[in-house]
């Protein structure tokens, strides 16, 4: 049985709850265990990062030095964590002056910092450590006929994707087709939601999403996958308002891949948190007789 | 310390690479530190570790042998024995009383301007970190000889 | 119709300072090596909105020209996806730099009003500092009390949604060792005065 | 002897000495930052300094004037001279002091503008660290011997390596100067990349046309050796005489027997072209038995062991050999032969490959059909060509738009660094050719236009009134997803108009990459077995970049064309001109004098432990029995002084470089 350290983030304690419950009972399936990092605390967020650079590497600084505590990879399934905690590693070591005020500031918390956690997204570990191989051998009820839209947007991949292409990534692709759907090409896949945008302007957000939903509808894409709560709710959330604003504009479920790879392994809707999409995933399964247990 | 150490050291470079890359370095512009005192040798396998032993006795505080990467001597192997020899002369050193950090084998190739610059700065960073060669610890000239 | 306004700069213009600070932040080491190709612009997702493209930024910034890049409204619109920092051909990171100009803008208070940046910032520092985690729910709860922002969204539909599907908690989220990051955060601010 | 002295300056300095010293300003190059003045009256204090004085440009006559009057005038016997590196000036120096009346190998010289003035700017320390070099130099000079120079013979043939019009030129220069050539070229036919070129730049002349008759000129030529489809393997000695080994690739034809009747291609049982031929990068088809192209030189067809049915299964009928009949030119049984020749000096002109598009996916180039690289655009556009000229894109279509991306691969930390330097021009040409062909609206995206040559920016003009359209911007990606109805079932080029400060959607049917040039995957290894250096580029680097550009480090080794760095057609030919005159300079002579460094070894001395002899790559050193005694053949010596250091006694000595001069410039660098 493989173990991580889980590093949740917020948003997956609020909006993003499905991801959480998708991607825990993803890994019950697969024998992977999660040990929530004790005590985490929120990483520093871009956003924030943007206008409060060091206090956000302060933030990201004490899960590191929390989760060193531990020798096994910290999962970070968020896209956001997951970039602002490599960055931080990142520069920390390549900045001395970051470095010093980093580790000043932990001090101050009783806390010491080596640069020695190996921060992971789900992606990466399911392809890399878990294998398709593995993967494909437990599929009880393969997606056939569904055709998803692999989106990866740009935080997991850009600037530190160790384990992708940065420009054209292929994990997700692999681990859909590996659950018997049919993946569409999808040029779009590593744009940006404009998901940091839609909070403060709406116009902007809005748009960035309605070129990537649009395009995904025209290659003929059932459903869209992501592998990020912001992106997840960027392009889920606004679709009503996408409907009024743009007339060729058709709605279309945005899943986690951990829910895709949970309806696939044959797991109940309910711990997939299929129920809290705002556009319901549940008529176009059916139409495709892939009905969730 | 109220003065900061200026060391001396000694650099053998190799007529064919590590030399031209400090030619490099010049014709460039590059700045570094002006610690190393460049003696030329057409390979880095003509320098003698008693060379070296007289170095240290004569007031260096660190020598920098400097050769072509491996597989590029221009005399075929020369680099090669310069590593064997370097190499038995480092686990000899302590012996003098001198730190084996003193003494440095770096493969730096005729277009590496930029590598140059680095390892001398780096190097000359080290011995200034490990402060002046005692001279009491240098070899006498019976031990050199 | 529009008056009439001198383009033309003297060098008197030029904020050196400010060219001078550009050239230190972290990240932009390599700004003076830009050699204006726009792969930042082109690369960019919202560059499309923009005033100033971030090649332009990138050379009004280095060259001085400080009113016009505060004053310009593109280094609010970077989502952070980081294509000019993979793209670029100087290895400048081209986000980290906007980053900088943000901040550098906040400072200045020289950001556009109609932002709620700011406020955002303070409210997410709050909560962080006093809970160690972000209930979004209450975030952009705050948010709406201090700004108008759900109402600027027209998005109360979306609020009601959330609630429905259980995703809009209210329940505060909050960590054990709240005293220690609090010293932490005051750590990095009295860090920061030294620097200044 | 080595150490007894605490200081080899008394040793050495009984008097006998009486030392020049010479400090040089380069204008400010050194003065500007050594303090010369200083430097000079620092140096007259040294013992055995006679003469001590500062110039402005000693490599000037009058500077050079200075030291031989100060030999003849003060009767010094050694002379010092501190300006930049030895690289440059050594030679000047030691020709001044034998013009002066003394044996070259008394003068010694201080590098302190590469190695001080250029690299420090602390004007103290600076001058510190000249004061040491210099005082090294006087101790050490004292030591210096008088020395003959060796004279080696030069063979008087050649090995170009490469048949690309730089090899071509070079071959047919020193050919017709009546030396004898042997040219190898890695591929089945000479002409290289020119060869595929439709028309060249700025002239628009096609590249056939000018270049063909030289490859025949070549291929007739009764003091050329053509060696095509071989490698060179080995390489051994040195200027004067390099043994070289050359591995013929089996063609499974007889060169000789072969009259390019090409009567066996139509025999073969494939009836039509099946497999992407090489020649025009897969564009087209050829059979398993094929020329790579109508003017190929030599024209002798050749086989392919991977698609030929004969070597796939042995069952093949062999129309192939009944067509050739009585001639018997094919043989299934042919093997690899290597060949063993001597020359005296080798030019390379290896040239170049071209980056390969596939890295930057943002270009699509792999991944959309209609997305092409330059040079596939030339034989699309070739009459010879695969469509016969005829723009015919991938799915058939023909382009109304096309976009034109320049810098692929070219300045771009990400993956090269610099500008391929051709780019621009053969961008251009395209354009104007693209246009002429097919009449479609062209878009150039660009960085910066770059056209420094001979009628290049009349070129530049040109394409301007034409009506080209000039973006200045990098593209940042090719996609296929539309935003507007106009760009439906288009490639989309998306880069900023840097000119007009906003980005910019241009739909077009053809993108052309204009990818830079690199050197050869493979380059490394051939460096490596001529011994050369390469530049971290990939190319090979030149012995100075003003001075001696077609030369290497090694002696009688040139450069010819873009294995040295990107150019263009008449600088390369240009150069392929200066490396055979450099040749032919040897040649002539008939003789190359060489450093007298090599080492010795002191009978009395030598107590015949065999140290050395292990230490020689050049088995220089052997053992004589009798005299129980290492005997070193200076014939064999290179000079590499590793012997010296290796003898435990002191015998082994390396001229220039003896134990004593090291020892006392080591010690002068540190007192």
């Amino acid at each position: 049985m493989t173990t991580y350290s889980y590093y949740p983030g917020c948003s997956l304690k609020g909006t993003g709850k499905a991801y959480e419950e998708s991607l825990l009972a993803v890994c019950g399936a697969l024998g992977v265990e999660l040990k929530e990092l004790e005590d985490w605390n929120c990483c520093g967020a871009t956003a924030y990062m943007a206008v409060e650079e060091l206090s956000a590497f302060a933030l990201a600084g004490r899960n590191l030095a929390l989760a060193e505590q531990d020798p096994v990879d910290l999962l970070a399934p968020c896209s956001a964590c997951y970039l602002v905690l490599n960055k931080t590693q990142r520069y920390v070591a390549e900045y001395p002056e970051i470095r010093q005020k980093v580790e000043q500031a932990l001090k101050a918390a009783g806390l010491t910092y080596r640069g020695t956690a190996k921060i992971r997204h789900p992606l990466d570990v399911l392809v890399n450590d878990i294998g398709l191989k593995a993967i494909s051998g437990k599929i009880t009820k393969p997606l056939r006929g569904l055709r998803v839209v692999p989106y990866y947007g740009c935080q997991i991949v850009r600037p530190y994707a160790t384990f992708d292409s940065q420009t054209h990534p292929v994990a997700m692709d692999q681990l859909l087709k590996a659950t018997g759907a049919e993946v569409v090409k999808y040029p779009l896949k590593t744009r940006c939601c404009g998901g940091s945008q839609t909070g403060t302007l709406p116009e902007v957000g809005l748009r960035l999403a309605y070129i990537l939903l649009k395009e995904a509808h025209k290659r003929g894409g059932d459903v869209l996958a992501t592998v990020c709560p912001l992106c997840q709710f960027n392009l889920e959330g606004y679709q009503d308002k996408l409907a009024s604003e743009y007339d060729d504009f058709v709605p279309m479920p945005v899943l986690y891949f951990t829910q895709l790879l949970g309806l696939a392994l044959g797991l109940p809707a309910k711990q997939l948190g299929l129920r809290r999409s705002l556009v319901p995933s549940e008529p176009i399964l059916a139409r495709r007789n892939l009905h969730a247990a | 310390m109220n003065k900061r150490f200026d060391p001396s050291i000694v650099g053998f470079f190799c007529n064919w690479c590590t030399y031209l890359a400090a030619d490099l370095a010049g014709t460039s512009r590059m700045k570094y530190a002006p610690n190393v005192r460049v003696v030329r040798t057409m390979c880095s396998g003509r320098v003698d570790p008693q060379m070296i032993l007289w170095a240290f006795r004569h007031g260096a505080d660190g020598v920098l042998i400097g050769g072509c990467h491996p597989g590029d001597c221009h005399y075929q192997e020369g680099n090669y024995k310069a590593l064997r020899r370097i190499t038995l002369l480092r686990t000899m050193l302590p012996q003098f009383g001198i730190e084996p950090e003193r003494l440095r084998l770096e493969w730096i190739s005729a277009s590496e301007g930029e590598r140059l610059r680095d390892v001398v700065n780096e190097f000359t960073e080290q011995i200034r970190r490990l402060g002046p060669l005692r001279k009491e610890a240098a070899p006498t000239a019976a031990m050199a000889a | 119709m529009t008056a009439i306004k001198q383009m033309m700069k003297y060098e008197a213009d030029r904020d050196k300072e400010f060219a001078h600070w550009v050239t230190g932040v972290v990240g932009a080491e390599k700004i003076r090596q830009c050699i204006q190709c726009g792969m930042c612009s082109a690369t960019c997702p919202l560059s499309i909105y923009m005033d100033y493209t971030p090649r332009r930024l990138i050379h009004l910034a280095r060259e001085g020209f400080k009113q016009e890049v505060l004053g310009s409204f593109a280094i609010w619109l970077c989502a952070s996806c980081y294509s000019c920092t993979v793209e670029c051909p100087k290895q400048i990171k081209v986000t980290d730099v906007m980053y900088a100009l943000k901040r550098r803008a906040i400072q200045e208070g020289a950001y556009p009003k109609r932002l709620p940046i700011p406020v955002l910032a303070r409210e997410f520092y709050k909560m962080v500092r006093g809970h160690g985690r972000i209930t979004e729910g209450r975030l952009v709860f705050n948010l709406f009390l201090k700004t108008n922002l759900l109402k600027m969204l027209g998005m109360t539909r979306l609020g009601l949604g959330l609630l429905r599907t259980g995703r809009f908690s209210f329940f505060k989220e909050s960590i054990k060792h709240r005293k220690e990051l609090g010293a932490l955060l005051d750590a990095v601010k009295s860090s920061k005065e030294v620097a200044a | 002897m080595r150490l007894e002295s605490e200081n080899p300056l008394t040793l050495s300095n009984n008097g006998s000495s009486r030392i020049g010293f010479y400090v040089c300003h380069c204008g400010t190059n050194i003065a500007g930052v050594v303090d010369v003045q200083a430097l000079a009256e620092y140096a007259a204090k040294l013992p055995g300094v006679v003469v001590s004085r500062e110039y402005k440009y000693m490599c000037s006559d009058p500077g050079q004037e200075l030291i031989q009057q100060d030999i003849k005038g003060n009767r010094l016997n050694r002379i010092v001279v501190a300006s930049c590196s030895p690289h440059l000036h050594e030679q000047t120096f030691r020709t001044a002091t034998a013009k002066g009346g003394l044996n070259p190998f008394y003068f010694h010289m201080v590098n302190i503008r590469e190695h001080v003035s250029w690299v420090h700017e602390d004007r103290t320390r600076a001058t510190q660290k000249a004061k040491a070099l210099v005082r090294a130099a006087i101790q050490r000079v004292s030591f210096h011997k008088p020395l003959e120079r060796k004279r080696v013979p030069i063979h008087p043939d050649v090995l170009i390596l490469g048949g690309g019009i730089a090899g071509i030129h070079a071959a047919l220069t020193m050919a017709d100067a009546g030396k004898h050539v042997y040219l190898v070229e890695r591929d089945p036919t000479i002409g290289g990349h020119m060869a595929k070129f439709d028309k060249t730049f700025p002239t628009l002349d096609c590249a056939a046309c000018i270049l063909t008759p030289k490859m025949s000129m070549v291929r007739a030529h009764p003091n050329i050796t053509l060696w095509t489809y071989s490698e060179v393997t080995h390489v051994e000695g040195y200027v004067g005489n390099f043994k070289v080994k050359v591995k013929r690739k089996p063609r499974y034809i007889h060169e000789e027997l072969c009259t390019g009747c090409l009567a066996c291609v139509d025999a073969c049982v494939y009836k039509d072209a099946r497999y992407p031929d090489e020649f025009n990068l897969g564009l087209g088809k050829r059979k398993p038995i094929y020329i790579p192209f109508a003017q190929a030189t030599p024209l002798v067809v050749l086989i392919d062991p991977e698609t030929c049915i004969q070597f796939k299964s042995g069952k093949c009928k062999k129309t192939c050999v009944e067509a050739c009949a009585e001639r018997r030119a094919i043989d299934f049984e042919q093997r690899e032969e290597t060949k063993e020749i001597e020359v005296g000096t080798i030019i390379l002109s290896t040239g170049f490959q071209v980056f390969d598009a596939k890295r930057i996916p943002n270009y699509g180039y792999g991944i959309y059909p209609n997305v092409y690289t330059a040079l596939e655009i030339e034989r699309l556009i070739n009459a010879s060509g695969p469509t016969a000229g005829e723009v015919v894109l991938r799915d058939g279509r023909k382009p109304q738009t096309v976009g034109i991306i320049h810098c692929v691969g070219s300045r771009d930390e990400n993956t090269n660094r610099w500008c391929s330097r051709v780019c621009c021009m053969y961008s251009l040409k395209l354009a104007h050719l693209l246009k002429e062909h097919t009449g479609a609206e062209v878009y150039n995206f660009y960085i910066d236009i770059r056209t420094p040559g001979k009628g290049f920016e009349e070129f530049y003009d040109r394409l301007l009134k034409e009506g080209v359209h000039f973006i200045r911007g990098r593209v940042a990606e090719v996609t296929d997803w539309a935003m507007t109805p106009d760009e439906e079932g288009k490639l989309v080029i998306r880069a900023e108009d840097t000119l007009a400060g906003f980005v910019r959607r241009v739909p077009v049917d053809l993108v052309v990459l204009s990818v830079g040039l690199e050197g050869h995957a493979d380059a490394e290894d051939v460096r490596r077995t001529f011994n050369i250096t390469c530049s971290t580029e990939g190319f090979f680097l030149e012995r100075h970049p003003k001075l001696a550009p077609v030369d290497t480090f090694t002696d009688g080794i040139f450069l010819a064309g873009c294995c040295q760095g990107p150019k263009d057609i008449p600088d390369t030919v240009a150069q392929a001109g200066a490396a055979a005159a450099q040749c032919m300079a040897l040649i002539d002579r008939g003789y190359m004098e060489i450093e007298p460094n090599t080492a010795w070894i002191e009978e009395e001395l030598c107590s015949g432990c065999h140290v050395c002899i292990a230490m020689c790559p050049y088995t220089a050193i052997h053992f004589d029995a009798q005299k129980k005694v290492a005997v070193l053949n200076e014939a064999l010596c290179k000079g590499c002084g590793t012997c010296v250091a290796a003898c435990p006694s002191g015998a082994a000595q390396q001229n220039l470089f003896r134990d004593e001069q090291l020892f006392a410039e080591v010690e002068g660098v540190l007192v």
